[in-house]
């Protein structure tokens, strides 16, 4: 495993191969890449480099392997489960710097990018040319397309465009031993021989470090209907969603935010006041924050009535549509205020990610709302409907050792539970360091066949240990 | 021309032990069942397994697969036996016929999720989801009788993948028996997740090389119930190839479809009757919607796009006969080649879009210099485009050899060999050439994990060391 | 290649048969494959035995030869292949060779050759399949006041079944009275069709029956036979003519083909009402010749008869009985039948009508074996009903 | 504790505590979207300076080096959705190294110029006269308005210029307003640099004088005086009984007054971006001053960058960048010039000397085909001062 002070042949070495002004053994350096968003995890790198393509990867990669080095590729490290954290030293790979956009085939609806690109830049890009990468996640002004690659990220519109997974179609990846292998072609469908382009989408770095990426893009949308729907009761809500789900309208966002957790932020927007003082949430037992898109404002017209139609009929009291787009923004701020707003209250926040059939969300969200109950800790709870994937927002304090004994208690019972119904422990967020105890349960024997095909890949256990494999 | 896997032949006593697990009535080394398993679509070859087995559950499969692993006996899946290029064809070994196992286990309408064992038939499940308002929404053209096991075994697609892509984007999850004779379960019955490697998709497409599918957890949409369909005939191919492009920036139609113009004077020559206008590149195109609003604007669209692109006699047709009328002509397009000589070679090359127009080129070369009939149907909106090459047995060699040259050129621009048939024993010549040595090695290395004696359908995908 | 020798018919059709694809669209509407789940029972399945058979690759077994007697000939394999293979007369050829192999040369003891060869014994020796004798054939007209003259314009040629079970023969005969038809019959003359002797493979006692049958209606002087079995109606109407070489110089007709022209004349009247719930079955033979809405105008003329069309998407077509199935392997029949049973019930019909003999023997025979809810009812019965006075 | 005492930053631990690294500060970044390592990053300075002060994690070069390449624009301020006011931090950091004698020698040289010449260009008064700058002469010493020139307008040649244009406006307006003879720079050079004491002195300097004049109401056309005056000095020496207002905000106040307007002026379908300075918009809240003015002066058509106001990108002069690392200043002025060429606007207007100096530096080097306008130039050529 990575000794305690690399040698310093090692690092000559690593220079030799990225150039001196790309290493760094700088003590600042490890410190500021001592994390991600996890706030327990601090744990200094023995260097970090900055390769400036696969072929650099491939020789620090061969190096590493030989000298059994942990390496960890790390994209916009907003990962906040110890997924892109060096827990075993060793080189941190910063991939900011293969940033290029290689192309953008309108005729093809596709994007050859290098996993530095930041997924914002990739859409201003798109922009031009009508296209869209639809995967939305809060932080994509930070995000790289590599970490969404690596832990398979969706957000806000997983509802109509799913996720990470269903736009890559081929893959540039370095292997531990230092191999440059590609995995599928730029074409929309294949069934010729194995699907290892999907392997390695949600395989978070511990397989092999991603060097380029063929994206799909769809058409962007230029039309939206945004509106608040207000039920009498959460199951109502998430009753009327399947409904909407089902009549074929494919609404873009279905959010549901829970009572308490609208009442928090409204309260706390106030007392920080600022841009903040903006977001206001109408309260309700039950919300929904619907949101429909297209290209053809016909269509939208005609799915709004639609859209309200099985509201009304499934005990919606009152549908507000957004009039405007300002109106529309306001109504996206305040869902997207609800962190913000938490975290301000308090400093630390541990943040769930458990999935159930949609069917299921109501008795996902009361398993949740009962655990708080049961250790005393207020549990915020916010959806992405369609899916039946609820976040749990737990704002903490970090020097609390009472507390934080009764949240892990409470982590594991939400986690036991949504398992037994037969859910996932992560619908998009990933696995890390954070969740690896939940591996086991969740997968059962699919587990050794996971760990067989990791020892297949990386044989010495170099890439991100520490990582979904472990306790 | 196949590399044909010998491994230890059924002896009685194994027999006797397969014969306790499933039952007398289940099991036959009846030359009748050997020869009735033999054969596959399109492929002319015939391999004769030594038992056919039909399971009734995934109990009975792991006790099955414990016993073929110990004693290095080849064991093959089959669904309906519908995909082409010998994918479930063995000679020797255990032939596992999964139809009787076709129970809907579960049929979840709020969620929109359906769990289904390996053998229920396409449409079944569809004839059942409809009643809600749902589909599994592939359409693969063998639907009335190709397997859901199957489907999933060679990721199977159709029509529709243009909207609605292919089997692989609607599987949540799988129970599947290891070689080794342990059951796992990969996946969850959620509609997405981070959790761990996604091994589903590893199965998906495996044509039963890493393990046998014993249930499948699928994902089902809501079915549209405005829909029309369109013949736009175009003078020419690149105008009908850049009216596709332009419509594709735009929006997404259920399907586009392209057929040459020899084979449309084939098809109106087989029917007795003008089914097609036999214009040099014929589209088919067909639009799913919910409001008839957004399907009239989706018709304007398309329309105005093809007119722009001097088409101008494009005629719709809306639900029921005339519709049914446009894709009879669709099916009959490869009916045609199946019909015109003893053989037929079936190809299912993609490129990527902008190559299109140069693959279509290429194979009409190929077919003039080798004076073949090369029928050109397609996808041409996803790049996957069908050629079919009849030939008598004169002319076999001199066929075999235009399906190579197409091959390698679909290779040179970029493209795969195969995009939805899958490879089973005809492609596996090409996959070191479309897949390069490292990712074979890998795909021959999971292999080696997961089925170490290679006991399950060996020589497929790719050459099975031998013993 | 001793194959040639051992399959005649079958090596003549090689080509036809080396065309199949195997693509097994032929399964979509099989009754046979949808209830045996064996590969070697479907319409592809028989090809490839056959295949095999003619290239060596294949041994006949048992299991071949029962396989290629569990066919129905309803024809919908036919209709879904994709490479236009016409399917039943491959399986007629090929068991036409198997009727002609001599047993000697077949190195095991084959069950269903067995009952072949004991039903075309029968047949051959009294004219029916059922067991009965030949002078047997005129029971029904016992207690029916029914005088037949030597000649008329219209033989009514009854069919084995509609003869000794009498039931049919009676109705139809009373029908064909209270309309004052031209009619008369070949009495205990009439002989087998030679339908089951033909799709069995005996070939030669079926062109026997032909020649003899059409002698006996000429003698009547008839230009013109009705019956009331499709069976009857598709070896009279389309199989004589092969056999014989020569075209029939009379018109063959279905029971229900009379009554429509009747309707249409306005000379067919219904008196009594008769309130019943009912789906109409359409005999596979029927759907040969396209006689589709003559039965259902005749039932809709029905006072008080509430006709539901059975879902197109109806998971099986025919009753399962014919081809010689409900001979050979009778459970078999059944079970197929049960499902179109189960159709009519989820339509919520009180009863299922047919207008063929055969289809209404095996619904009988199912609907008692599996106790379901549902009366099976010939059309014909139907008809006379509503005609009297009640 | 560390044998090092870092007073400053003390103060500032519950910050330190309270980031839990979401990156968000890294999207608007200006120095993040040029250099990828994480230590020069917002988050990767928070990182260090909490390791600074929690285990005496080792003040390195880099960590000087990082800490000084920021232009204190505020962008992460803005986007920390902890609410964290990062720059106070960053400030708090650099007073610190700047008291233990371990700020960069460019940034050391820098303070001692200001302290010895009294600005930052060390240039003395006699230079003035000697350059022409010196117009204290015709103007009174006392007046209700007093007008701060800043050390940009006293000494450099370009936002001299926009300068004595806007003195010309305010003529044309007769609006009479006095300067001061004995001007020292504002103190917010030193401030952004670390040094307090400095700061404070010219701080309570400029008040007195301030106070001498009797003015009542202080303008200045430098957003960094503007800070310096409004939020800095009340910190220092307590509430003010001067009010302080920035050029735009006057001209904005005598558009609606009716006493500045404006006439045809043969400027026709002239598209400007308006690019809002950081100590100006974000630090001070002031947006909509400038864009009136804009707006009312006719033929001139406002355009707004991508990102504007509050999430306005800066421009890549502020913060001491332009002496600890002036090849990154000017890129930083590419990447934002780039958008008006990309979408061929023919001018981009501000209303800072210290942008307007970088762009006009920036495009220069780059060669870049685009004019960078200072607001008073903009008012002034439309109201007909040649």
């Amino acid at each position: 495993m990575g000794q305690e002070e690399m040698d310093e042949e090692i690092i000559r070495e690593l220079a030799k191969i990225v150039g001196d002004d790309y290493l760094t053994t700088d003590d600042a350096d490890l410190v500021a890449y001592s994390s991600d968003v996890l706030s327990s995890a601090f744990k200094k790198p023995d260097c970090v480099v900055m390769p400036e393509n696969a072929q650099q990867i491939s020789e620090i990669l061969k190096l590493a392997n030989k000298e059994k080095i942990p390496v960890i590729p790390r994209g916009g490290g907003t990962s906040e489960l110890g997924g892109c954290v060096a827990w075993r030293g060793g080189i941190i790979i910063e991939l900011r710097r293969m940033n290029q956009i290689k192309k953008i085939d309108a005729d093809n609806l596709m994007a050859v990018v290098e996993p530095g690109v930041i997924c914002e830049k990739l859409n201003y890009e798109a922009k031009r040319v009508d296209l869209v990468f639809p995967p939305t996640v809060p932080t994509e002004s930070v995000a790289t397309l590599g970490g969404m690659v690596a832990s398979n990220s969706s957000g806000l519109r997983s509802a109509k465009y799913g996720a990470t997974t269903d736009y890559v179609i081929a893959l540039e990846v370095v292997l531990a031993d230092g191999r440059i292998v590609r995995f599928g072609k730029p074409v929309y469908k294949t069934s010729s021989g194995y699907d290892l382009v999907h392997l390695f989408v949600g395989s978070e770095g511990t397989l092999g470090i991603v060097t380029e990426i063929t994206l799909k893009l769809k058409p962007i949308p230029k039309y939206f209907a945004t509106a608040y729907g207000l039920f009498d009761s959460l199951e109502e809500s998430a009753r009327a969603v399947a409904e909407i789900v089902k009549s074929g309208i494919n609404p873009a966002g279905l959010e549901i935010v829970d009572l308490p957790t609208q009442k928090a932020t409204n309260k706390l927007a106030k007392k920080y006041g600022g841009k903040l003082s903006e977001a206001s949430f109408p309260e309700a037992e039950g919300l929904l924050l619907f949101e429909l898109d297209g290209r053809d404002p016909a269509q939208i017209e005609a799915d709004k009535i639609v859209l309200q139609e099985i509201a009304e009929k499934h005990g919606c009291k009152e549908i507000i549509w957004a009039k405007n787009e300002e109106e529309r923004e306001k109504m996206w701020f305040a869902r997207k205020s609800v962190l913000v707003t938490l975290v301000r209250d308090k400093p630390t926040i541990l943040i769930g990610d458990c999935i159930l059939p949609p069917s299921q969300l109501p008795d996902l969200i009361r398993i949740m709302q009962d655990a708080g109950k049961k250790y005393g800790i207020k549990v915020y709870i916010i959806a992405h409907a369609a899916d039946g994937n609820a976040h749990y927002l737990i704002p903490y304090n970090i020097n609390d050792e009472d507390e934080l004994k009764r949240l892990e208690a409470l982590e594991d019972e939400i986690v036991h539970k949504t398992i037994e119904l037969g859910g996932s422990v992560s619908g998009e967020h990933g696995i890390g360091q954070h969740r690896m105890k939940y591996m086991k349960p969740e997968h059962g024997e699919s587990y050794e066949v996971m760990l067989a095909i990791k020892q297949l890949f990386d044989p010495n256990n170099i890439l991100s240990p520490g990582t979904i494999f472990g306790e | 021309m196949v590399d044909v896997v010998i491994l230890s032949p059924l002896d009685s006593i194994i027999i006797e032990k397969l014969t306790e697990i499933v039952g007398g009535q289940y099991i036959s080394t009846d030359d009748a069942d050997l020869v009735s398993y033999s054969s596959d679509f399109m492929i002319d070859v015939f391999l004769k397994p030594d038992v056919v087995i039909l399971p009734e559950n995934a109990r009975q499969i792991a006790e099955i697969l414990t016993i073929a692993n110990e004693n290095n006996i080849a064991i093959t899946p089959r669904g309906a036996g519908t995909a082409t290029h010998g994918g479930s064809i063995a000679q020797g070994g255990i032939l596992l016929d999964l139809t009787r196992m076709k129970k809907i286990i579960e049929f979840d309408p709020v969620s929109m999720i359906a769990v289904v064992e390996p053998g229920v038939v396409y449409e079944d499940l569809n004839r059942v989801t409809r009643k809600a308002g749902l589909w599994f929404p592939i359409e693969p053209p063998s639907g009335a009788v190709c397997t859901i096991g199957g489907m999933v075994g060679n990721n199977a697609s159709g029509l529709m993948a243009l909207k609605y892509g292919t089997t692989k984007d609607y599987i949540l999850a799988l129970e599947v028996v290891l070689a080794n004779g342990s059951i796992i379960k990969t996946g969850k019955s959620v509609l997405k997740s981070s959790s761990g490697y996604d091994l589903v998709h590893l199965f998906v497409g495996s044509e039963g090389t890493l393990g046998v599918i014993t249930e499948i957890t699928l994902r089902l949409i809501p079915k549209p119930m405005q829909i029309s369909t369109a013949f736009a005939p175009f003078q020419n191919l690149t105008d009908a190839m850049d009216a596709i492009y332009e419509i594709r920036r735009v929006l997404t139609p259920a399907g586009i479809e392209l057929i040459d113009l020899q084979t449309q004077k084939a098809i109106n020559e087989m029917e007795k009757e003008q089914l097609v206008p036999e214009a040099e590149a014929l589209v088919i195109f067909e639009i799913h919607e919910f409001s008839a609003e957004a399907l009239e604007a989706q018709k304007k669209l398309i329309e105005w796009v093809a007119q722009k692109h001097n088409c101008n006699e494009l005629t719709w047709a809306a639900q029921g006969k005339e519709r049914e009328r446009m894709w009879r002509a669709r099916k009959a397009a490869t009916v045609v080649s199946i019909r015109s000589r003893t053989s037929t070679i079936l190809g299912d090359l993609i490129v990527p879009m902008k190559h299109v127009l140069s693959i279509i080129r290429y194979i009409q070369e190929v077919a003039k210099e080798k004076g073949l009939l090369i029928s050109i149907v397609g996808h041409a909106a996803d790049g996957n485009i069908h050629y079919l090459i009849p030939f008598n047995q004169e002319e076999s060699k001199k066929a075999f050899a235009a399906a190579d040259e197409i091959v390698y050129k679909t290779i040179e621009l970029g493209g795969s060999v195969t995009a939805e048939h899958g490879v089973g024993i005809e492609k596996i010549k090409y996959m070191e050439l479309e897949h390069g040595e490292h990712a074979l090695n890998i795909m021959k290395a999971i292999k080696q994990i997961l089925d170490p004696k290679t006991i399950l359908n060996p020589g497929k995908i790719f050459p099975a060391e031998k013993q | 290649m001793n194959q040639e020798k051992k399959f005649p018919n079958l090596s003549t059709m090689r080509d036809k048969i080396t065309e199949c694809v195997k693509c097994a669209f032929c399964k979509a509407d099989c009754v046979i494959a949808k209830e045996i789940l064996w590969e070697s029972a479907s319409p592809r399945g028989k090809m490839l035995l056959l295949r095999g058979l003619l290239d060596g690759f294949g041994t006949l077994t048992e299991k071949t030869i029962k396989s290629l007697y569990q066919c129905t000939f309803c024809g919908e394999c036919e209709k879904d292949c994709l490479a236009g293979i016409s399917l039943g007369e491959i399986f007629l050829a090929s068991r036409k060779d198997l009727f002609n192999i001599k047993r000697e040369n077949i190195p095991f003891e084959s069950d269903t050759l067995q009952t072949v060869d004991v039903l075309c014994q029968k047949i051959q020796e009294n004219y029916n399949p059922l067991g009965n004798l030949p002078e047997e054939r005129t029971i029904w007209e016992i207690g029916q006041d029914i005088e037949l003259p030597e000649t008329a314009a219209m033989v009514y040629f009854l069919g084995c079944m509609p003869a000794y079970y009498r039931k049919n023969a009676r109705t139809t005969a009373q029908i064909l009275r209270a309309l004052n038809a031209n009619f008369t019959t070949l009495g205990s003359d009439e002989r087998c069709c030679g339908s089951l002797s033909f799709f069995f493979g005996d070939e030669a006692t079926a062109k026997e029956l032909a020649q003899y049958n059409v002698t006996k209606i000429q003698e009547t002087g008839a230009k013109k036979v009705v019956t009331s079995c499709p069976g009857c109606l598709s070896m009279l109407k389309r199989e004589y003519p092969k056999l014989l070489g020569k075209e029939l110089d009379f018109e063959v007709i279905h029971i229900t083909e009379l009554l429509a022209e009747f309707l249409d004349n306005d000379r067919l009247h219904f008196q009594s009402e008769l309130q019943l719930s009912i789906m109409y079955h359409d005999p596979c033979e029927l759907i040969h010749f396209a006689i589709y809405d003559q039965p259902r105008r005749i039932l809709k003329a029905i006072p008080g008869m509430n006709l539901v069309e059975n879902p197109e998407d109806a998971i099986t077509k025919c009753c399962g009985g014919g081809g010689g199935v409900m001979s050979i392997d009778a459970n078999l029949s059944t079970k197929i039948a049960k499902h179109r049973l189960e159709t009519a019930l989820d339509l919520g019909v009180e009863a299922l009508v047919t207008c063929c003999p055969a289809c209404f023997a095996t619904f009988s025979s199912a609907a008692k074996e599996y106790n379901l809810p549902i009366k099976i009812i010939d059309l014909v019965d139907l008809v006379l009903q509503s005609l009297q006075q009640n | 504790m560390s044998e090092i005492s870092f007073k400053n930053l003390i103060q500032a631990k519950e910050s330190l505590d309270t980031c839990f690294k979401c990156s968000f500060c890294k999207g608007n970044c200006p120095v993040s979207e040029q250099i990828f390592w994480e230590s020069f990053s917002p988050r990767g300075k928070m990182l260090i300076l909490r390791s600074l002060l929690r285990d005496q994690g080792i003040l390195t070069e880099k960590v000087r080096d990082s800490l000084y390449t920021c232009t204190m624009c505020s962008n992460c301020d803005n986007t920390c959705i902890a609410g964290i006011k990062v720059t106070d931090v960053l400030a708090a950091g650099r007073r610190d190294l700047y008291e233990l004698g371990k700020a960069p020698e460019s940034v050391n040289s820098l303070i001692r110029t200001i302290k010895d010449s009294g600005n930052v260009f060390d240039l003395s008064k006699e230079d003035l006269d000697i350059l022409g700058f010196n117009p204290d002469k015709e103007f009174p010493k006392s007046a209700d308005l007093l007008f701060f020139k800043g050390c940009y307008a006293n000494y450099h040649s370009i936002p001299h210029k926009s300068t004595m244009r806007s003195f010309n406006i305010l003529q044309k307006l007769k609006v009479d307003f006095a300067i001061l003879g004995d001007e020292e720079c504002c103190g917010s050079p030193a401030y952004l640099l670390g040094d307090m004491d400095t700061t404070r002195r010219f701080c309570e300097y400029n008040v007195s004088k301030i106070e001498e004049t009797g003015a009542c109401r202080v303008v200045t056309a430098c957003p960094g005086c503007y800070r310096a005056l409004k939020q800095i000095y009340p910190k220092l020496v307590g509430k003010l009984n001067f009010e302080v207002l920035h050029i735009t905000e006057l001209l904005a106040e005598y558009i609606d007054a009716g006493r500045l307007v404006f006439k045809k002026n043969g400027i026709d379908k002239l598209h400007v971006l308006y690019h809002d300075p950081c100590e100006l918009g974000r630090h001070c809240g002031i947006y909509e001053a400038p864009r009136k003015i804009i707006e009312s002066i006719p033929g001139v058509h406002l355009e707004e960058f991508e990102k504007n106001r509050d999430e306005a990108k800066c421009c890549g002069g502020g913060g001491g960048l332009t002496i600890s690392n002036p090849n990154l200043a000017s890129q930083i002025a590419q990447l934002r010039l780039n958008e008006a060429i990309e979408r061929s606007i023919q001018a981009v207007v501000t209303a800072c000397p210290a942008c307007q100096l970088n762009f006009t530096i920036s495009k220069d080097k780059y060669n870049m085909k685009v004019k960078i306008l200072d607001i008073s130039q903009l008012v002034g050529d439309s109201i007909g001062l040649h």
